[in-house]
């Protein structure tokens, strides 16, 4: 694979159903979040009006370069991670630029959002994102641990670390997805995907609910709407991940929709049910519950 | 040529003369002396030259004009010029130090001092058993005589001690030469070489004679007497107690013992290494400066009596490696307590006010490092020699336990230059007696010299002759000139090293080449910022270079392991210059030490004995002791590099360092280790050691030492001590990857030592950098730096980007290739740990750059500026090279993996076009580069046009549950960062390691405060433990008849 | 009581020793080679009657050069050891009653003869039972007589060890002669071995000898000389 | 009769021996040693005694020709008059040492003198 020109407005297109799928779903599954609260839960349009606002507000807050490079960075990594992932196994349209690296590549640029938020919430002077900052880079390290276990069992499996060719590997019937053939590196990945998914139990360091604590403590207006977009692109990129990974990929848009859908569904349902876990208890549970499951996964391959 | 005789006639002349003179007469009295013994040294020296020269043969010397046995005959033969020489100019500088004390004694004293060298002379010459009997009690005599030269009034209790000792000793002399002479009809000592005694029912007799000579070497434990007498004896004297007397007794038991076969010969070695290593244990206890010079010249002459009894098998080496031990021990000891004696106080620290008087200084580091056999002395050789010639005869155990003896004795005397070094000194410079300097400094030239001489018999190339080596010590010359000029002068010679043998490496040899040499450059540009004349940076940092750059030229064993020794005793003393690091700069030693023996043992063994051994060769070790020799070398390697278990060093010895020696220590020293790593990997390969494929063991030890030195990192309060333990995680990267034994392993290996070097002298710089300027290394006293320090800032950013291997920057291509190479590798549980502690990593990096750079900014730091220009410059070179190196990795690889796909048979990377592939992935670092580039691009631009009015608003001005805080010191979140890390995986982090040494060291320390009551003071004690001595040795011998 | 039985045990081994060595002793049938040697050769070669004498004064020069040092050194010691606490002048012997008429005419008569004795001892070294070492140690009791008698008298230092030092030096000189004009260091051969069993004879035996007596003699008197001038308290 | 001397040196030398290693005081320390070397010196002439020989000198009653067979070994008592000498030297050396201690220490207990130990 090797660059064309045509190949940008082809990426923009992805990026742009990706968002406004983004948007639809992340509405929804706050909804239905609400109704299992027993709340009636916002309307379908709110998440593209709270956007719209904060792209709209104006401020002249700064802490200083980091702090305004934050939601730069943030932005940056949510939207490369898309980039570097085909999206539609077989579509020459939605390769994106997975020629520029392979699977490896998709993991490390993972780092690069969360590190330059971290640069930015730090220099904002907020001890709260501080705090919020340490809890989840802890916790990261930790979920991590299964999910790249798996990764590896996978690559293993197919000997191969191009997502490309792990989603050629999977097609031909859902059994053969790595979720039949290696279930356990997925059950170990998906405890990982769990704990990077900003959901209960596992979202202390964001505590959305309670005074505001966490990275977008200080962030607010174009910085914040910036934050948001990538709220919502990231999670989708995660899942695109996953998906070529463990649950076959995507021929078209509809099973694309489906199947991200589902995984994402996944995170919510577990976080409507569970309550949250303290940073060290979700350390441990990833420690004994996804560790051992991703070292079976890597040594029975 | 004189005849030797004349040795002995010139001294009992001037003593006899010496009563014709007026007592008051004293100058004349003292030239006279002066003279004699100037006579005395200038025979033996002209007959040491001859001889080594082959000049002259050895010489009988008949008395009487009649033929030995029936007439006393003397001998000087090559050992008998050398000692000599030995005692003779001890003698001389000696009389010369004691002027004060004779003068102010009267003519009688110098009298006894002439005839004690004299006697001491005739031990060394004489044939005959009873003459030397003669000149044994001569010495005793002189010696009772020579202690009252003390103004230490417990001397006179010594004295008497030492008298009772030997008397006692002497009736068992006797005994045994008048039964010995009984057996023999003769009392010449050739006589009984020609048939051994036990066969003629003389062996007790002979056991006596024996017993007698050795107790004269002062042997553990019945030596409470000789250890009495150096404590308070004139120092001046005890340098010829301890040179001339114990250099004259070795060789009256040498003598004596060459005469009675192989079989006495173990008796020898158990005595000596049982003394040398009690002796060294006890000194541990010492904190009286002779007492401590007493115990080390005890366990030395052990050494010595050890050596002798190994002369069935040295052959015509015995005596290159005894006269080596023999003699750096006499001149260092000699200059020893020389040095003690112009100072004052008794207590080792009291040796601060050496301080004041720099040339006494390197004569100290001299003496010890001969003490100790360090390169370039005759110690050093002699021990190679040693244990290769051990080693060649199966007695693997004496070695085992010289080497472990040894390294206690550098335990506590290095310990002892740490204090002087580093404790609180005067202020007012003494003045020194300018004779008794004048001494010292010939002392130590006269070392220097020796180590030329054997340097120039080894078989080997003389070091004090290898170019690095001199342009070091040549600093020493230089150590007056500004410390500006010196910098220029290191950079240059380092360039210019490189310069001139570039063209001789290989891919793997150019990359470590270039990070010792021109990294170690570019690293001194740091050290422009420091002004005056810095004394005692320059001539260690040199030394280490030296032995960095003999390390990637060495080809034969010998070589590697004079470089290797070089290099670790030049960092020692660069670390030891740290504000705090006394302790740590010794348990560097200590552990690098420990390392080099195993090294030693390992080579030897590798070499079968048959020294030198080419590096190469090593491919060719095999058999039972191949997977020894791949341990030892290992466990020697992994020193350098403090993997677990081994690191307990580190972490104060980098920190401790000064700014510009961090990265030097941290940065370059470490590839020594993973340089020597690779040589082993690629000679040895695979070793298995009860059926345990030892590359599996260091894959292990590789990923805990990743997993565990990450962990620590990130509880670290202290910016150094953080870099400090990342240090050990990432050679634990690298040790992994070279543990993995492919292609691509070895890749990430070498990636990891090129990005390494670069990230972490970079991060080590900077925060030096901003030390200086906070005053402080505590990250929590610091924060929100950013605005005052932004260079810094920037530099730390990109070193830790690389470094958590994030996109776009060169460490993730370290990454990338640890996965390919992982995807071959079959070994898959220890990647676990790996896996783990990659994050980790993240958490101890953002640490750092959050709490000194972000959260608040503390009122002490408003005033600061941004680090030094000098400390600046090559951090922004570092910073290019890593933006360079990022989107061209291939500029540096792409030899090396062509170089090390000769050693593997799966093929590596290929590098066509833009795009790196390797059999399983892909990456295309320029491609990265600009996607991620345009799209950072262009998300800042839409940024800007929202928010172009955005302007810094005030410190505190943030929510903060509707309060507002004033005090940074409260809102700066920096203390115990990762708290809940801690209660999550603390338990890890339990100090067995550091539990475990220490529970060794002190172990030794309790054994020898509860052995060393033994020396109850009494003398009367002391008989009886001459008597046990000889009584235990006797029943052990099995009642020999 | 310990260090007692402790040093019983020691010695009752070191006794075990000391017993083998007796036990498997056997004395020689005949003179071992040395000892033959010097029995044919002494008088060929030394000229000297007693066979010890010949051994001591020229066989082991050396042992004989040696052990007059360790008097030389003994002496030099001493006197530095108790010249710390010499008694001032006068005070010394002080409260002695005065020795009696008979002690000193005693004295009188008998140093004289002492004297000759002893020179007599030493100079007959070569030829009968005696020599240097007696014949000095004679001489010296002389010396002690004279103090005994009159602990007050006093001999001139500068004498003693004029004498002392004298006598080294010539007997150092005499052994150079012998290696430089006969056969090695000491040798007695420099001067003419003479009529077998005369006064005069065994070449420089005689008077080495006499050397040696003279410094014995001198090394016992300074000796004797500095134990007498010390305070005694 | 050999036997006999020596065995009567060992005993001199192992009774000197116990005197110094029992006694504290330093003059019979110094006693006990000058015992034990007479003894030593009983050893070494006993060593060179030969029964039914005379004294090694050559007079009238020894004719040069026949001394091989006549007299006892010279060597010993040549060693013993050194061994003599020497021991007279070391014990006169001993006491002056002893004396210098009673000034400095006003004490002749050995046991007492232990202010340089460990």
């Amino acid at each position: 694979m090797s660059f064309e020109w045509i190949q940008i407005p082809y990426a923009l297109l992805t990026l742009l159903i990706v968002f406004v799928y983004g948007v639809f779903m992340t509405t929804i599954i706050r909804k239905m979040g609400a109704r299992a609260g027993g709340r009636y839960g916002i309307r379908l349009y709110q998440t593209f009006v709270d956007l719209a606002k904060n792209y709209a507000l104006r401020s002249h807050i700064s802490h200083g370069i980091m702090f305004y490079l934050g939601p730069v960075f943030r932005l940056t990594g949510g939207v490369g991670l898309i980039l570097f992932v085909p999206t539609i196994y077989g579509s020459v349209m939605h390769q994106n630029f997975a020629f520029a690296g392979d699977l490896v590549l998709a993991l490390y640029f993972v780092f690069f959002g969360t590190l330059g938020m971290a640069l930015g919430a730090g220099e904002s002077g907020h001890p709260y994102s501080a705090v919020g900052i340490t809890r989840g880079l802890s916790q990261m390290t930790a979920a991590e641990l299964p999910f790249v276990l798996a990764v590896f069992a996978v690559s293993l499996q197919y000997q191969t670390l191009s997502i490309t060719e792990i989603v050629a590997a999977q097609q031909g019937g859902f059994l053969s997805w790595t979720l039949f053939t290696n279930p356990i590196a997925v059950v170990a990945a998906m405890i990982g995907f769990l704990g990077t998914m900003m959901r209960s139990p596992f979202d202390v360091f964001l505590a959305p609910q309670e005074i505001p604590i966490g990275p977008p403590t200080e962030f607010h207006s174009a910085y914040l709407a910036l934050m948001q977009t990538n709220r919502i692109l990231f999670p989708i990129a995660k899942i695109v991940i996953y998906m070529n990974l463990f649950f076959g990929g995507a021929t078209n848009w509809p099973v694309f929709f489906l199947k991200v859908f589902l995984i994402y569904l996944v995170s919510a349902l577990v976080g409507v049910v569970f309550p949250r876990f303290r940073v060290e208890q979700s350390i441990r549970f990833f420690l004994i519950w996804g560790l051992p499951l991703g070292i079976l996964s890597i040594l029975i391959v | 040529m004189v005849s030797a005789i004349f040795i002995i006639v010139v001294g009992l002349g001037a003593a006899f003369a010496l009563g014709l003179l007026k007592d008051s007469w004293r100058n004349g009295a003292f030239a006279l002396t002066m003279a004699a013994l100037a006579v005395m040294s200038w025979i033996s020296i002209s007959w040491l030259g001859a001889l080594a020269s082959g000049a002259a043969q050895p010489t009988d010397i008949l008395t009487a004009g009649v033929q030995p046995p029936f007439a006393i005959n003397l001998r000087v033969g090559l050992a008998e010029a050398g000692l000599l020489s030995v005692i003779t100019l001890t003698g001389l500088l000696s009389a010369l130090y004691l002027r004060d004390a004779l003068m102010q004694q009267g003519r009688r004293s110098m009298a006894v001092l002439l005839i004690a060298i004299m006697a001491l002379s005739g031990i060394v010459l004489t044939r005959d058993i009873f003459n030397l009997f003669v000149f044994f009690e001569l010495m005793v005599i002189s010696t009772g005589g020579l202690v009252l030269l003390s103004d230490d009034e417990r001397a006179i209790g010594a004295g008497f001690k030492y008298l009772v000792v030997t008397q006692v000793i002497s009736i068992l002399l006797l005994v045994g030469i008048i039964f010995t002479y009984h057996a023999q009809g003769s009392l010449n000592i050739d006589d009984f070489a020609a048939q051994p005694l036990a066969a003629k029912g003389a062996g007790l007799a002979f056991f006596l004679l024996l017993m007698a000579l050795v107790l004269e070497l002062k042997p553990f434990p019945a030596n409470g007497w000789a250890l009495d007498i150096y404590e308070s004896a004139h120092p001046g004297f005890s340098a010829i107690f301890s040179a001339a007397s114990g250099t004259a007794a070795v060789y009256a038991a040498d003598k004596v013992l060459a005469t009675g076969g192989a079989e006495w010969l173990p008796l020898a070695t158990f005595i000596g290494l049982f003394t040398f290593l009690a002796s060294n244990i006890l000194a541990l206890r010492q904190d009286n400066d002779r007492r401590l010079l007493g115990y080390s010249s005890v366990a030395q002459i052990g050494l010595v009596l050890a050596v002798i009894g190994q002369r069935d098998i040295l052959g015509d080496q015995f005596l290159y490696i005894a006269g080596g031990i023999l003699i750096a021990h006499a001149v260092a000891k000699a200059g020893l307590f020389w040095i003690s004696g112009v100072i004052t106080r008794r207590e080792l620290t009291a040796w601060t006010v050496l301080r004041l008087n720099p040339p006494l200084v390197v004569a100290f580091a001299t003496f010890l490092a001969m003490l100790i056999g360090l390169p370039p002395f005759p110690g050093f050789y002699a021990k190679w020699e040693l244990a290769h010639h051990l080693v060649a005869e199966g007695r693997v155990a004496v070695l085992v336990l010289i080497l472990i003896g040894a390294l206690i004795e550098a335990g506590y005397l290095f310990r002892w230059f740490g204090l002087a070094i580093k404790r609180e000194a005067p202020v007012a410079r003494p003045k020194y007696a300018p004779g008794k300097v004048l001494v010292i400094y010939a002392a130590a030239l006269l070392g220097w010299y020796a180590g030329y001489r054997w340097g120039a018999l080894s078989q080997y190339d003389n070091l004090l002759q290898a170019m690095p080596l001199m342009v070091a010590l040549g600093f020493l010359l230089i150590e007056g000139l500004p410390a500006r000029i010196k910098n220029v002068i290191a950079i240059a010679a380092l360039c210019v090293w490189f310069w001139l043998s570039y063209g001789s490496f290989d891919p793997l040899q150019m990359i470590f080449g270039v990070i010792f040499m021109i990294g170690g450059a570019v690293i001194f540009l740091a050290s422009f910022h420091e002004t005056g004349r810095r004394l005692g940076f320059y001539p260690p940092a040199m030394l280490m270079y030296a032995g960095l750059a003999m390390l990637i030229v060495a080809e034969s064993s010998f070589a590697f392991f004079a470089a290797w020794e070089v290099l670790t005793i030049g960092s020692y003393f660069l670390i030891l210059r740290g504000k705090k690091s006394e302790p740590h700069a010794l348990s560097y030693l200590m552990f690098s030490l420990g390392g080099a023996f195993a090294i030693l043992l390992g080579f030897a063994l590798a070499a079968g004995g048959t020294a030198p051994l080419a590096i190469a060769d090593l491919a060719q070790v095999t058999g039972a002791v191949a997977p020894w020799v791949f341990v030892l070398l290992a466990i020697g390697f992994m020193t350098k590099t403090a993997a677990i278990g081994l690191h307990i060093w580190l972490p104060g010895a980098h920190a401790e360092a000064e700014a510009d020696v961090s990265p030097m220590v941290s940065g370059v020293l470490l590839k020594a280790g993973l340089y020597g790593m690779f040589l082993l990997l690629m000679t040895m390969g695979r070793q298995h050691l009860f059926g345990v494929d030892l590359t599996y063991v260091l894959l292990w030890i590789g990923a805990l030492s990743a997993l565990l030195g990450n962990l620590m990192a990130i509880f670290q309060e202290d910016a150094k001590r953080l870099l400090a333990y990342s240090s050990i995680g990432q050679m634990g990267y690298a040790l992994f990857g070279l543990a993995m034994m492919n292609h691509l392993g070895w890749l990430m290996a070498l990636m990891f030592v090129i990005n390494h070097y670069v990230y972490k002298s970079l991060l080590f710089l900077s925060v030096g950098g901003v030390a200086k300027r906070t005053g402080t290394r505590d990250m929590y006293r610091m924060g929100g730096l950013i605005k005052l320090m932004p260079l810094s800032f920037i530099a730390v950013l990109i070193g830790i980007i690389t470094m958590s291997g994030v996109p776009p920057l060169s460490g993730f291509g370290g990454r990338w290739i640890f996965y390919n190479a992982i995807m071959t590798a079959d070994a898959r549980l220890p990647m676990v740990l790996v896996f783990l502690s990659g994050p980790i990593a993240f958490l101890y990096l953002f640490r750092l750059i959050h709490t000194i750079f972000l959260g608040q900014l503390k009122d002490e730091h408003r005033q600061l500026k941004d680090a030094p220009f000098w400390i600046l410059l090559p951090q922004m070179i570092y910073v290019a090279f890593l933006l360079g190196f990022a989107v061209l990795p291939g500029m540096a690889l792409r030899r090396v993996d062509a170089y090390i796909g000769e050693h593997f048979t799966e093929q590596g990377l290929s590098w066509e076009g833009l795009t790196i592939t390797s059999e399983f992935g892909y990456w295309s670092p320029v491609q990265i580069m600009i996607v991620i580039g345009t799209i950072f691009t262009l998300l800042f631009l839409l940024l800007l046009a929202l928010n172009h009015k955005a302007q810094w608003v005030k410190q505190f001005n943030i929510v903060y549950a509707a309060e507002r805080p004033f005090r940074p010191e409260t809102t700066h979140f920096a203390w115990n960062f990762f708290a809940p890390y801690r209660r999550a995986l603390g338990f890890l982090l339990a100090p067995l390691v550091t539990r475990f040494w220490g529970a060794i060291t002190n172990a030794l320390h309790e054994t020898a405060e509860f052995t060393r009551k033994l020396y109850t003071g009494n003398g009367q004690t002391y008989a009886v433990h001459v008597l046990v001595f000889v009584v235990v040795l006797y029943l052990v011998a099995g009642g020999i008849s | 009581m310990i260090r007692k039985f402790a040093s019983v045990v020691l010695l009752l081994i070191l006794g075990y020793a000391f017993y083998s060595l007796v036990a498997g002793f056997v004395p020689d049938g005949e003179l071992n080679r040395s000892a033959a040697y010097y029995a044919e050769n002494t008088a060929r070669e030394t000229g000297a009657q007693n066979i010890v004498t010949a051994i001591i004064v020229t066989y082991r020069g050396l042992d004989t050069l040696g052990e007059v040092t360790v008097l030389f050194l003994t002496a030099a010691i001493v006197a530095q050891v108790l010249s710390h606490s010499r008694a001032p002048a006068g005070t010394r012997g002080s409260g002695f009653l005065p020795a009696g008429e008979l002690l000193e005419t005693g004295t009188r008569l008998l140093v004289p003869l002492i004297l000759l004795f002893g020179v007599y001892v030493f100079v007959n070294g070569h030829l009968t039972p005696g020599g240097g070492f007696q014949g000095g140690a004679i001489l010296a009791s002389a010396m002690l007589l004279l103090l005994l008698a009159d602990p007050m008298r006093r001999f001139s230092h500068r004498l003693i060890a004029k004498v002392e030092s004298i006598s080294g030096l010539t007997y150092v000189a005499l052994g150079v002669m012998g290696l430089v004009l006969a056969g090695g260091f000491l040798d007695n051969r420099i001067l003419p071995l003479g009529q077998f069993g005369a006064l005069f004879s065994a070449g420089a035996i005689p008077l080495i000898y006499s050397l040696i007596g003279l410094k014995v003699g001198a090394e016992f008197s300074s000796m004797l000389e500095s134990l007498e001038e010390t305070e005694d308290r | 009769m050999i036997t006999i001397a020596m065995t009567t040196g060992f005993v001199l030398i192992l009774i000197g021996l116990y005197g110094a290693l029992t006694n504290t005081n330093i003059l019979r320390m110094i006693v006990s040693f000058t015992i034990a070397s007479t003894g030593v010196n009983v050893v070494l002439v006993s060593v060179g005694y030969m029964p039914g020989r005379t004294a090694p000198i050559l007079d009238d009653a020894v004719p040069v020709g026949s001394a091989t067979t006549s007299i006892i070994d010279p060597i010993p008592q040549a060693l013993v008059l050194t061994a003599i000498v020497i021991g007279l030297g070391v014990t006169a050396l001993m006491l002056a040492y002893a004396y210098r201690l009673f000034r400095i220490r006003q004490t002749l207990d050995i046991s007492k003198i232990v202010e340089l130990k460990w």
